[in-house]
């Protein structure tokens, strides 16, 4: 297959998103819409597939460019609706389009009966649209495009129940948080420009003119020639990064995304979108490259959230805010992994973790399906015997994501802190030694976080309460309505998914098919990226082929590097996975022991460290803090605006309007109808002339 | 003697009115109301015979006559007052009957009440126009006798016609006023026509520039007593224009007059005080700009001081004939910018200031006349109508009426594309070539200012709901005369090349003229 | 018919045709469907003009045609047009017959007057796209005051009278300076030696020759003639701090006067600054372009911040209006094609976004009888089609790649950003900020009324307009067919505006160069006067080598030791 | 004893004109008023006739006849008028007529 038809990736789903766009409009076709969304997403699959077996053949190291269409193109601003293939585009090509219509299908189920349902899937077509075009950008701008587009799906499907004044509320904090990433991304992309002229990444030839891409403009630059404000561009980019994959700071919209409806979490805001952070610095590792104190920084914020996430999941009780938090402590995890030089680490853990947190996720929203919109998980015990499918589903994800040997999530992660540590040992600072025990302290966090929700949810005695969501059909019609009693709203559509079953129960096969393929990858995905006794694997053949492939700091790195780091006797990443093995065993037995076997213990020790455990629960109380330093403070700023623009400026203008009514007030007195007064006037006036031009003469 | 006869053929057209005039005064004695119904078609007559006689050539004689006369814009001026002047004998023709008159008790003598500036009153035509008559002798004047004699024609009957254009108390006062300081200021510029007498021992104005040609080139200064006499006359004779200092009768005044009366002072004396101050200021114009500088200081005080206390007091009226009194006011500021820079003959149209006060009076003309005869058209509480509310939904009720009035005032504010605006083009382009830019500046900023009152007089006519006490009164030919005047201004506006390069011709041959008696001065 | 009679004939077709609207019975029907035919046919010769312009030579001024007018003065009705004029001329054009067909619910009374002044002043602005006469383009740009006065004034809200006098008094004052600027450059051109170049030394308001004129100055001229230029233009534009009539008239104006005033006129200051500004006084535009630079960022932060705090749901997008031009201003003057092309971009995209923007909410005034965005909310529910086209709208504004804004948003602060001569990255890193503060107050609103909880109000009591019932229905097929050819401009222009961008290059080219060429010598802050004239005139007699050689001129001087 | 000279009869001339000025300044009634500023106009005539004693020419005499002519019709004009407004108000004191004022 001709890698000419890698175009129709992105827009197969953008026709779908038309389609499904006009379903809304209709009732009956309303039905259509999943469908349609379904199949462009697979075919988009295959397509990627059958790319995916060019490597090597048609699609050649270098990469490959494929023009669509001319987008803006001024000055000597070149920024065309082009695509640029290499293997690390194919990789995300497969995690989007494959995640992606399995999720789109659990969804067909799981959306089913919903008014909003061709809304819902012209959403997602619209991301898928997005993401794809973000992944197979050619050129920064349009990356920008897709990376703006996927923030706009992400709004609207956070906001998807937007009659929920919480879940408008956080679509909009997701879009604002997201827009400041964007600012700083977008500067660097100016900056790029300006530094380069240029943002495209591939070199190609026009009307027999060659212009020069970015990876050739940078591989050009020694690294003495490199002056300030390239030295800058990544610290921009990476604003970019750490705002789309919830990195500190700017991670705070991540588990407030949590109102949408769960394959969205699945998909956008676990599986995909939030990852386009690490593919975008793995794309632009040669200009992350350029600065020495770029990838450190990256690897510092990444191990710093990893670790700071993992502690506020362990006093999280809402089922889908536990794995949200731990999706930031992930990814915190890719970019430590990227930020170490470990690309292949980074980008493994997130092709692994978009298979088990996908699959948590989905988990958590059968079970949110069966409890009829419940995720407190103090309020639901032992469901083991009404969903076994769903618990071992979601106990195949547990494993994944602890790093329990042999899943997918242990070697990913373990290729990441092997390569930290690695970097540690060999002296090349202190820093990646912490980095890298920072590293192993969340393993172990993340253990007995995940664990705690599946022991609280499957294991224990079968005891649950049913959600609001029923109540909510027969109680409340009038849910968010006080305000206005006469509106018709007899049915809170936007808020309420219709529903049949008035017990815990188990899901159909239509959603629960596409779990067990999630489970499989979760399960097995990691033998691709483990490398066998050559030190090859397929994975690092991905990354190799690719522009993420760390070379000028790999290099630079080499002096330092000793042919086998050594720890405790072993290899270092035998080493790595003997104790990350350990501490995973140890979280899941203390996870068993508080949450299974001993919950009153568990209450107890919570009592006995009140204080911590309450700031752990308002984690960190950093919402309220922006809320109090940023958010108040600016909105006051409004007012003060608002009213220095009507008093001092409008009053400034209407001054200056009164000045001559004043002069008119003044010069009024002259004129008081006495006749005598006038001929006063008169003679002062000529008099005055007199003497005044007396003086000019 | 046959020198006098050579001029006379340059008067035919004062005479055709002086002899209108006359005819008037004797129809206006008949006892019957019919016959002497014919007085306004006798002034419309000699009007047009004036107007006749114009385009035939005959009042301009030839060219060596029209040098001699000291002008060449006497036929531009004869035929723009001829012009406006047919427009306000439209607006004066048809007096409203609906107006309550409040007769004085006991004064109701012979044939019923006094009806001033009725159709009935050959008085009213045959004064309106001897005035006009005056203000035309003004344009061809050549000797400060036949000036000053010029301007007393134009304004003597004018005071009779503010006494009786209506029975009211207010007609009297501004009556009064007008007269009394009128006679103050006739007595000031008649002193400074001595002193410049005095100084040249001279009055014809040929010889006055030859006078003041030949100091000129001897390099001495102006003499003292005939800068004097010179500013006494521009002052006295700015009273004509209502320029400050001599401003301040002008808006009791209009506001106590008739309308269509009020129309007529807002631009006949205001035409014979700008050609006689251009008379004047030629007298001097040979001795160059060092010699004049104090001249052109006054004219330059007189420009900023005249429209901005025109503009800053029309603000704060509620009467409209008072608004446009002190807009009448602002405009000669506006348009004492065209004279300064006097001493530099134009040679392009855009740099010629006399041919911009010239063809900006009947830019103004046209535009007053228009916004006044709107405002006789409607009556109020059985007056005529004066305020802002009187004119409440005026454009709702009469749409050609508030049309018109709407042409008219956004033509005074110089709002392209009426004939104001290229006026505004004409005045500030002549004052910023010849260096006065500081002076244009503080006009673009006074129009800004007169932009509040024009715009309250658009927004009562349109904005509001019409009031219920105002009616419109059957004077037809009053009407058409405002929507004459309003075509005019738009019409104008939008093909006004010919009439620009009228005022600049005609202008042009008095800087030739002037040009040519200094180079023959001893 | 010759070609060139072809740009005239839009001027004078609206006029006409609101002309004829006096002459119709005043039935409110035919005079609605004669104001439609009108805007359609004008609409049609611009398509026409659109059809026989020659795209390759898109900088070149085409089927230029000159009627004249006043010979003494050099004035001339002056007909002409290059790709930039052409662009803004059909936005003119496609906005008038939606703008009318939009009011067809909302006008009640006074039928006449509304069509015929919405027609004349659809004529006065395309004459001020097509003037190529500068007196000839103050009359157009003058005159659009009057029937957007009477239209506010008398369709307008409860303040309407404020609102519109207002706006009358603060932009006509401003532009009676730029009248006494635009005199003052052609009085110069009088007095350059004829042989400088064609037209020098007489009377004529010809764009083109007075741009030689203006640049023949002396810097401290320059500086005059530009605060003359920017105290007229910045107004209208409106440029912080002078906009506070905007937010006022936005209000007030019925729905079709604001989409003009956002669609059209606002564009008249800027098309202005970029025509007359950037070409005539190059070196005052170096030297003060920094300051104007600055005031256009202070203004975006300044409005974004204001508009986050608004109530009334129409101010909010007049104050975001406000904001977005300043990243139009902000652009021009970068002075560099990315910048001054995102810019033009801009122009159109904020016509097309804000305009529709006003549309959508006034057809929810028009069935909620209020604009206080606290008695509505929800509105996806019972009205999803407006939402779809409120949001898609929104999203257009707060400048989301793919769609229009987005182009103009990122050309205009990317133009910026590399300008390091004239403003430089602090310029658009701050100016960027207003990015996030776009999408905090957008969201806000969209938050507020879109979604969340339904709410439908209506006017609080006491309100004056609360005679109607309040109703809920979704928009038919009339308002739909409004929003969807602007929908579809949006999504066009933000996948292809090269379409736009394309043509534009070469313009900007011919408006930026002289600006380049002082910024390229390096004259730019060393205080060079121009000498005498003898000194000019053996520089070089040779038109049209001559224009170029004024510029470079002071270069020359430069250079010398 | 001196003869006089030009500048005395400018002088009285001058003195003429500012005392009528003054007068017509300062009193109330219309019909002395009016008297002043026929003072004003004497003041001017004597000039005149002394300029044109000295320039030894006729055009100033001449000038004085028409100035003569003319303030009788101003005499004549200016009586009916006092006539016409005391039978309005009555009274000749000027300063019943100021309503009209701003």
């Amino acid at each position: 297959m001709s890698i000419e038809f890698a175009k129709w990736v992105p827009w197969l789903p953008a026709a779908a998103a038309v389609f499904c766009g006009l379903c809304c409009t209709n009732r009956r076709m309303r039905t259509l819409a999943a469908p349609v969304c379904i199949v462009s997403l697979v075919s988009g699959f295959l397509i990627t597939l059958g790319v995916k077996g060019q490597i090597g053949g048609e699609l050649s190291d270098a990469g490959t460019r494929l023009q669509v269409f001319e987008w803006i193109r001024i000055g000597g601003l070149n920024a065309d609706f082009a695509y640029y293939l290499d293997t690390l585009t194919v990789l995300m090509l497969l995690v989007v389009t494959g995640v992606g219509s399995l999720v789109a299908i659990y969804a067909a189920g799981y959306m089913a009966g919903d008014r909003g349902y061709a809304r819902f899937f012209a959403a997602v077509s619209l991301f898928i649209f997005a993401m794809t075009t973000l992944v197979m950008a050619d050129n920064l701008v349009l990356l920008y495009l897709g990376w703006e587009g996927v923030g706009l799906c992400s709004y609207l499907l956070i906001g998807y129940y937007y009659q929920k004044p919480s879940a408008v509320a956080a679509a909009k904090k997701a879009f604002i948080v997201n827009r400041i990433g964007d600012l700083g991304f977008a500067l660097g992309i100016m900056l790029i420009y300006h530094q380069f002229g240029t943002v495209h990444f591939s070199t190609f030839t026009a009307d027999g003119v060659v212009y020069p891409g970015l990876f050739e403009h940078c591989s050009r630059l020694t690294l003495a020639q490199v002056e300030t404000p390239v030295l800058v561009i990544p610290f921009l980019l990476m604003l970019g990064a750490f705002g789309k994959s919830a990195q500190l700071p700017l991670y705070v919209w991540l588990p407030d995304a949590m109102e949408g409806p769960t394959p969205v979490s699945a998909l956008i805001h676990a599986a995909t979108m939030v990852t386009a952070g690490v593919y975008m610095i793995a794309r632009l590792l040669p200009v992350f490259e350029l600065s020495p104190y770029a990838l450190p920084t990256v690897a510092v914020v990444g191990g710093a959230t990893a670790l700071f996430a993992a502690t506020i999941a362990l006093r999280q009780h809402d089922i889908k805010r536990v794995f949200a938090y731990s999706t930031v402590s992930q990814l915190g995890y890719m970019f430590l992994g990227v930020g170490v030089l470990s690309t292949v680490g980074g980008v493994f853990h997130l092709f692994t973790h978009a298979f088990f947190k996908a699959l948590l996720f989905l988990t958590a929203g059968s079970v949110m399906h069966g409890l009829a919109g419940q995720l407190d998980m103090r309020k639901m015990s032992g469901l083991r015997t009404k969903m076994p499918v769903t618990c071992w589903l979601m106990f195949v994800g547990c494993l994944a994501l602890a790093g329990f040997p042999f899943t997918a999530g242990f070697f990913s992660k373990d290729m990441i802190l092997a390569a930290a540590m690695d970097r540690g040992l060999t002296g090349q600072g202190t820093m990646y030694t912490v980095l890298g025990i920072a590293g192993l302290f969340t393993a172990l966090l993340t253990a007995y976080y995940t664990f705690r929700v599946w022991f609280r949810v499957f294991m224990g005695p079968t005891e649950y309460e049913m959600g609001e969501e029923h109540a909510a059909v027969e109680d409340t019609p009038t849910d968010g309505n006080e305000a206005d009693p006469s509106a018709d709203t007899s049915i809170d559509d936007g808020n309420i998914k219709v529903e049949h079953h008035h017990d815990a129960h188990e899901m159909g096969w239509l959603m629960n098919g596409p779990l067990v393929v999630l489970a499989v990858g979760a399960l097995l995905a990691g033998w691709l990226g483990h490398a066998d006794s050559s030190g090859h694997s397929w994975l690092l053949s991905v990354i190799e082929g690719s522009s993420a492939n760390p070379t000028r700091m790999v290099e630079a790195a080499a002096g330092h590097a000793e042919a086998h780091t050594m720890l405790l006797g072993m290899e270092l990443h035998t080493a790595m996975m003997v104790i990350s093995s350990c501490l995973s065993v140890l979280g899941i037995l203390v996870a068993a022991y508080l949450h299974w076997f001993n919950r009153p213990a568990a209450d107890r020790l919570a009592e006995q460290w009140s204080g911590s455990a309450r700031v752990l629960e308002n984690k960190y109380f950093v919402d309220e803090a922006m809320d109090a330093v940023i958010v108040k403070p600016l909105r006051m700023m409004g007012y003060l605006c608002f009213v220095f623009d009507r008093l001092v400026i409008e009053g400034l203008v209407l001054a200056v309007g009164w000045v001559p009514r004043i002069g008119g007030l003044a010069v009024r007195r002259t004129q008081r109808g006495a006749l005598q007064g006038y001929g006063i006037g008169m003679a002062v006036g000529v008099a005055v002339v007199a003497v005044l031009i007396a003086m000019v003469r | 003697m046959t020198h006098m006869l050579d001029k006379i053929v340059t008067l035919w057209p004062e005479v055709a009115l002086l002899v209108g005039a006359c005819v008037c005064l004797a129809v206006g004695l008949s006892p019957r109301a019919g016959t002497r119904l014919l007085c306004a078609w006798v002034a419309g007559l000699s009007l047009v015979a004036a107007g006749g006689l114009l385009a035939f050539g005959v009042g301009q004689a030839d060219q060596g006559l029209a040098a001699a006369a000291g002008t060449g814009m006497t036929g531009f001026v004869k035929a723009a007052i001829v012009g406006v002047g047919l427009l306000l004998l439209l607006v004066a023709a048809s007096v409203p009957s609906e107006l309550e008159r409040d007769a004085p008790g006991g004064l109701v003598d012979g044939d019923g009440k006094f009806d001033p500036g009725s159709v009935m009153r050959g008085e009213f035509f045959a004064f309106f126009l001897f005035s006009l008559a005056g203000a035309m002798l003004c344009a061809g004047a050549n000797d400060l006798v036949w000036l000053f004699l010029a301007l007393e024609l134009t304004s003597l009957p004018t005071y009779v016609l503010v006494a009786t254009s209506r029975d009211r108390a207010d007609a009297q006062e501004s009556a009064v006023k007008y007269f009394f300081l009128g006679a103050m200021a006739a007595a000031v510029f008649l002193y400074g026509f001595t002193l410049i007498y005095g100084s040249t021992g001279l009055t014809n104005f040929d010889a006055i520039r030859a006078y003041v040609a030949a100091f000129a080139d001897s390099g001495e200064p102006l003499a003292p007593l005939l800068r004097t006499g010179l500013i006494l006359a521009i002052l006295g004779v700015s009273f004509k224009i209502a320029a400050v200092p001599m401003h301040f009768y002008a808006a009791d005044v209009y506001q106590g007059a008739a309308t269509p009366v009020t129309a007529m002072l807002a631009f006949v004396p205001k035409t014979a005080g700008f050609v006689s101050l251009i008379l004047l200021l030629s007298l001097v114009q040979p001795a160059g700009a060092e010699a004049t500088r104090a001249v052109t200081w006054l004219l330059c005080l007189m420009a900023a001081l005249t429209m901005t206390v025109g503009n800053v007091l029309g603000l704060l009226q509620h009467n409209v004939k008072r608004v446009l009194a002190y807009s009448s006011i602002a405009h000669s500021g506006y348009i004492l910018v065209g004279l300064v820079g006097f001493t530099e003959a134009g040679s392009t149209a855009l740099g010629n200031g006399t041919a911009a006060v010239l063809f900006y009076l009947v830019a103004y003309g046209l535009a007053t006349v228009g916004a006044f005869a709107v405002l006789g058209c409607i009556g109020s509480r059985g007056d005529e109508a004066q305020t802002y509310d009187d004119l409440a939904g005026l454009g709702r009720r009469h749409p050609v009426l508030g049309a018109a009035m709407l042409i008219s005032v956004l033509s005074l504010l110089g709002l392209p594309p009426m004939i104001g605006f290229i006026g505004k083009i004409y005045l500030f382009g002549s004052a910023i070539d010849r260096g006065y830019t500081l002076l244009v500046i503080i006009a673009v900023l006074n129009s800004a200012v007169s932009a509040v009152y024009y715009l309250r007089i658009a927004a009562a006519c349109y904005f509001r709901d019409p009031a219920a006490e105002t009616v419109s009164l059957a004077v037809p030919w009053r009407r058409a005369g405002a929507v004459l005047a309003a075509i005019s201004a738009l019409v104008l506006g939008v093909a006004g090349g010919r009439l620009v390069d009228a005022a600049h011709v005609a202008t042009a041959g008095q800087a030739q003229a002037v040009a040519h008696v200094s180079s023959v001065a001893p | 018919m010759q070609l060139s009679m072809l740009i005239p004939m839009m001027v004078v077709l609206p006029l006409l045709s609101g002309a004829a609207l006096l002459l119709l019975p005043s039935g409110g029907k035919a005079i609605k469907a004669h104001a439609l035919i009108g805007t359609l046919a004008t609409l049609g010769v611009s398509l026409l003009v659109v059809c026989r312009f020659d795209w390759s030579e898109s900088q070149a001024i085409q089927m230029a045609s000159a009627i004249g007018w006043v010979e003494g003065f050099g004035l001339s009705f002056g007909f002409g047009i290059d790709a930039i004029s052409l662009w803004l001329v059909l936005l003119t054009t496609v906005l008038m017959p939606l703008v009318v067909l939009g009011s067809f619910s909302s006008v009640t009374h006074r039928f006449k007057e509304f069509y015929g002044w919405l027609m004349v002043l659809e004529a006065a602005m395309i004459g001020t796209f097509v003037a190529t006469d500068l007196i000839f383009f103050y009359i157009c740009f003058e005159f659009t005051l009057v029937p957007l006065y009477l239209l506010i004034g008398v369709f307008g809200g409860t303040q309407r009278l404020r609102a519109a006098k207002m706006f009358f008094l603060y932009t006509f004052t401003g532009s009676m300076l730029t009248f006494a600027g635009v005199l003052y450059v052609a009085w110069f051109n009088t007095t350059l030696p004829w042989t400088l170049f064609e037209g020098a030394g007489r009377w004529t308001f010809d764009i083109r020759t007075l741009y030689g004129s203006a640049q023949a100055m002396s810097h401290g001229q320059q500086v005059w003639v530009l605060i003359a230029l920017l105290s007229g233009f910045a107004v209208k534009v409106p440029l912080f701090p002078v906009h506070t009539w905007l937010p006022l008239a936005h209000t007030e104006a019925p729905t079709s006067g604001s989409v003009i005033l956002a669609g059209v006129l606002l564009k008249l200051g800027t098309y202005g600054l970029l025509r007359f500004a950037l070409p005539m006084t190059p070196w005052a535009v170096v030297t003060i372009g920094p300051y104007i630079g600055a005031f256009a960022v202070a203004g975006i932060l300044y409005t974004a911040l204001i508009c986050w705090v608004q109530k009334d749901i129409k101010k909010l997008i007049a104050y975001s209006s406000v904001s977005h031009l300043g990243f139009c201003v902000l652009g021009m003057f970068a002075l560099n094609s990315v910048g001054v092309g995102g810019s033009i971009l801009y122009m159109i995209n904020h016509g097309l976004s804000t305009g529709a923007l006003f549309l959508c909410v006034g057809m929810i005034y028009e069935r909620m009888h209020t604009r206080e965005m606290s008695r509505m909310g929800g509105l996806a529910r019972i009205m999803p089609v407006w939402a779809f086209f409120m949001v898609f709208f929104c999203m257009a504004s707060v400048g989301l790649p793919g769609l229009n804004g987005f182009v103009g948003e990122f050309l205009t602060l990317m133009g910026a950003f590399v300008a390091t001569d004239v403003l430089g990255p602090a310029y658009a890193a701050i100016a960027g900020v207003g990015m996030i503060l776009g999408a905090i107050y957008v969201l806000y609103m969209v938050g507020r009324v879109v979604f969340g909880p339904v709410v439908t109000l209506g006017p609080s009591l006491g309100d004056p307009s609360d005679g109607h019932g309040v109703r809920t229905d979704d928009l038919n097929w009339r308002e739909i067919g409004v929003l969807s050819p602007l929908a579809v401009g949006c999504l066009w222009l933000g996948l292809f505006p090269t379409t736009v961008l394309q043509t534009l290059e070469a313009p900007i080219e011919g408006i930026i160069e002289p600006t380049r060429s002082i910024l390229d010598g390096g004259v730019y802050g060393k205080g060079v006067t121009i000498d005498s004239d003898s000194e000019r005139i053996d520089r070089d007699s040779d038109f049209p080598a001559a224009r170029r050689v004024l510029v470079l001129f002071d270069t020359d001087r430069i250079a010398q030791p | 004893m001196h003869h006089a000279v030009l500048s005395h009869f400018l002088l009285t001339g001058a003195v003429l004109f500012v005392l009528g000025l003054i007068g017509f300044l300062s009193r109330r009634n219309l019909i002395v008023m009016f008297l002043c500023t026929e003072m004003m106009f004497q003041g001017v005539v004597v000039t005149l006739g002394a300029f044109s004693r000295f320039h030894a020419n006729d055009t100033g005499q001449t000038f004085v006849i028409f100035v003569l002519t003319i303030a009788a019709a101003e005499a004549a004009l200016a009586l009916g008028l006092v006539v016409l407004l005391f039978r309005r108000r009555g009274t000749l004191d000027v300063q019943a007529w100021g309503r009209l004022r701003g």
